[in-house]
C-alpha cells in the first residue's frame, strides 16, 4: 500500500440511514480511506442523505446510532460535513440560522455538520482526486 | 383469509423489508391472521447463515425462525424467486412453504401490503 | 498506477433497471464491484459472467449468508475496496 | 354517488414528502373521499413516511408545504393523525415526551400528529372498511 | 356493490419488478388503476394490454404530457378513484 | 470531458430526478463542463406539454428548454428508451440529441453521476 499514491476523496451520500446501507457502506470506506494514509477532504449530504445529519435520531439501544459514529467520525478527523441546503430545508433539517429564518420551533442540525449549497459539492469534485458516491440500494 | 404481508425487497440493502416484518408479527401479536409471503430478492431474507455483525446491523434469521412461535401464520416463498436465487431446502430456513404461484396465493387472502 | 479505467461500483439487485445498464456499460480494462444488495448476484442464475474483473464486498456477502456462493467473485474487505478505487481512473457509482 | 354505500378508510403514507409523491396521492385521495361522504377513520405514517409530520420543513416558497397541508386538513376533520413511533425515532421523529426520555435537544413533531405503536394500524384494519396504502414509487 | 373483485393500484415504471408482479396477479372481475409513475406505461411500447379494464389518473396524465397516449385506458378524477375503491373487494397497493 | 449527470429516474413521482438536475445546473453555474444523459424511465422529463398544476408541483419542462443557456453543453436522451416510451421529435423538448449507445457516451467522460 505504501508504494500507492496519496488521494483526496469527495464522498456524497444520497441515502438515509434507517432506510437504506449508504451511511454505514461510506462511513466503512471513509475509515479505511483514512487508515491508508488518504485523505477525506468533505462528506456532502444530498437528497435524502440529509437525514444522517439528524440530531433528533434515536433508535434502539442494539441498534448502531449513524448519525453519532458519523459526527463522532467527522470530528476525530476534522473533516467537514455538509448537507445541501435545498434538500435539508425541505426534508426538515435546520441549523440556528435557518430556524430562525423560517420561524421555526427548533433546530435538529447535529455537530459538526454544516448546511450549505451544491457549490460545496462542485468544489470537492473539482479540489478532491476522487468523487465517490453513496446511494439508496434496492 | 386474514392479511398476506409481502417482501420483496432485498434483505439490509435498504430497510422496507425489515419494516414489513415487523407489520406482519404485529398482526400476530394482536391476534390477527396473518402471513407471509417472500418473493423477488425478498427470497433472499430466506438464507441460512446470515452473519451482519460486520454490516452492523442486526440479524432477522431469528426472528424468521420465531414466526410461528408469534402466531404467523405461514412462510411463503415464490418457488421461482427461489431457482433464480438458488436457494433450496440446503440453505433455507425451516418452516417456509414453496408457492408455486403466488398470484394464486394473494387471491386467497382478503388483504394483502407492502410496507413500502 | 491506474491499471483500471472504470471502476464500476454497484449496489442493487439484478432486478433493478440499473443493475442492467451497468453491465451494459462495462468494457475492457475496468473492474466491476458488488455491495450491499448487488452481492445478491452472485446467487442468482443469471450471475455475472462478464469479461471483466469482479470483486464483492466480503462483508455484505456474509450478511446475507452467500459465502459458498461467492465463487465468480474476488471477495474484498474496506482497505481492499480503496485500492481499487486509487488504482481506477474513473470510478462510478451506479 | 349518493347509492353508494359509506366506507371508512385507514390510510397508510410510506413514503416521505419531497422524496416520493406518496404524501401528494393520499391527501387527494382523502379530500375526495371525505367529499363523498366516506370517514377517513386515522392516517398512519410508516417508514419514511413519517417525516410527513415534521414540524420543521421550510420548502421554497413557491412549492406546496406538503406537511402544512396535511396538518391542515387532519385538524379541520378531526382526523387522528399517527406516526409509528419505531419508525419515527430511527428516522430523528420525536414528540415532547420521547425528547425528554431520550433527552434530546429539541422536539419535532407537527401538530395534530401523535406518535404511536403499529397497534393504532391494526386497529385501523380492523375498524375501517377499507385500508389504502400509499408507497413511493420509481 | 362490489362488482370488481381486487382494485390493483400501480404507481411504479414498467421497468420496476413490482409492475411484472402486479401484472401477473391480474385476475378477470379485477381492475388496474394506473397512478404516479405508472401512468408512464401508456406511453410505453409494451402498453398494458390486459383483460381487466384499464383506469389512470387523470391529473398524473396531464402532468407528465401524456394526454394523447392516454386512449388505452379510462381516465380518472380523484372521486373516481374513490368510487374504484368502494366498488372493490379488495384493493392492493403495488 | 467534464461530468455526465445520468437521470434514470422517472419524473414527479420521486424526487431524484429533479435533485440531479439542481446538480447539473450547479455545475454549469460553477463552469464546470457538464451534460445531462435521460435514459430508462427519465427519458420521459423531455415529453412536451407537461401540466403539472394538478398535482401540486413545478414543472421543469422550462427549465429544460433553459438548460443551454445556463451552461448545460448537451442533453442527450437514449434512443432506445426513447422508442420505448414513444418519444419522438414531435413530443420532445427541443435541443435533445439521441444516443444511439449510452456506454460510449459514459466512457467519454471523466466522471458519471447520479443524484440517487
Amino acid at each position: 500500500m505504501a508504494a500507492n499514491p496519496i488521494h483526496s476523496y469527495t464522498l456524497v451520500i444520497t441515502g438515509a440511514p434507517y432506510s437504506t446501507q449508504a451511511p454505514q457502506t461510506a462511513l466503512s470506506f471513509a475509515r479505511a480511506a483514512i487508515a491508508a494514509g488518504h485523505t477525506v477532504d468533505r462528506v456532502f449530504l444530498y437528497g435524502d442523505g440529509v437525514h444522517l445529519a439528524s440530531s433528533l435520531c434515536a433508535p434502539p439501544s442494539d441498534e448502531t446510532h449513524w448519525p453519532t459514529e458519523w459526527s463522532i467520525f467527522l470530528t476525530d478527523n476534522g473533516i467537514p460535513g455538509v448537507a445541501c441546503i435545498a434538500s435539508a430545508l425541505r426534508r426538515g433539517l435546520v441549523n440556528e440560522s435557518e430556524r430562525k429564518r423560517y420561524e421555526l420551533s427548533a433546530s435538529n442540525l447535529l455537530k459538526p455538520f454544516i448546511i450549505a449549497g451544491l457549490g460545496e459539492w462542485v468544489e470537492g469534485n473539482m479540489a478532491s482526486s476522487r468523487t465517490l458516491y453513496f446511494h439508496a440500494g434496492g | 383469509m386474514g392479511t398476506l404481508m409481502v417482501i420483496d425487497q432485498p434483505p439490509y440493502g435498504i430497510w422496507a423489508g425489515r419494516e414489513a416484518l415487523d407489520m406482519a408479527f404485529s398482526l400476530a401479536a394482536f391476534d390477527q391472521p396473518v402471513s407471509i409471503l417472500f418473493t423477488g430478492a425478498g427470497v433472499n431474507w430466506l438464507r441460512t447463515y446470515q452473519d451482519t455483525r460486520e454490516i452492523n446491523q442486526k440479524s432477522v434469521e431469528k426472528n424468521l425462525s420465531a414466526a410461528p412461535i408469534f402466531g404467523v401464520e405461514a412462510m411463503y416463498a415464490c418457488a421461482r424467486a427461489c431457482t433464480q436465487y438458488g436457494l433450496g431446502p440446503e440453505n433455507m430456513v425451516d418452516g417456509v412453504v414453496l408457492a408455486e404461484n403466488s398470484s394464486e396465493l394473494i387471491r386467497q387472502h382478503s388483504h394483502t401490503a407492502f410496507a413500502g | 498506477m491506474t491499471d483500471i479505467h472504470t471502476l464500476h461500483i454497484l449496489n442493487k439487485t439484478p432486478e433493478h433497471p440499473r443493475s442492467k445498464a451497468c453491465r451494459d456499460a462495462l468494457r475492457p480494462g475496468d473492474a466491476l464491484l458488488l455491495i450491499e444488495s448487488a452481492v445478491l448476484a452472485l446467487a442468482a442464475q443469471s450471475g455475472p459472467e462478464s469479461d471483466v474483473p469482479v470483486y464483492a464486498l466480503a462483508s455484505d456477502i456474509v450478511a446475507r449468508g452467500l459465502g459458498q456462493c461467492a465463487r465468480e467473485a474476488s471477495l474484498v474487505d474496506f482497505p481492499a475496496m480503496v485500492d481499487l478505487t486509487t488504482r481506477a481512473q474513473n470510478v462510478i457509482s451506479w
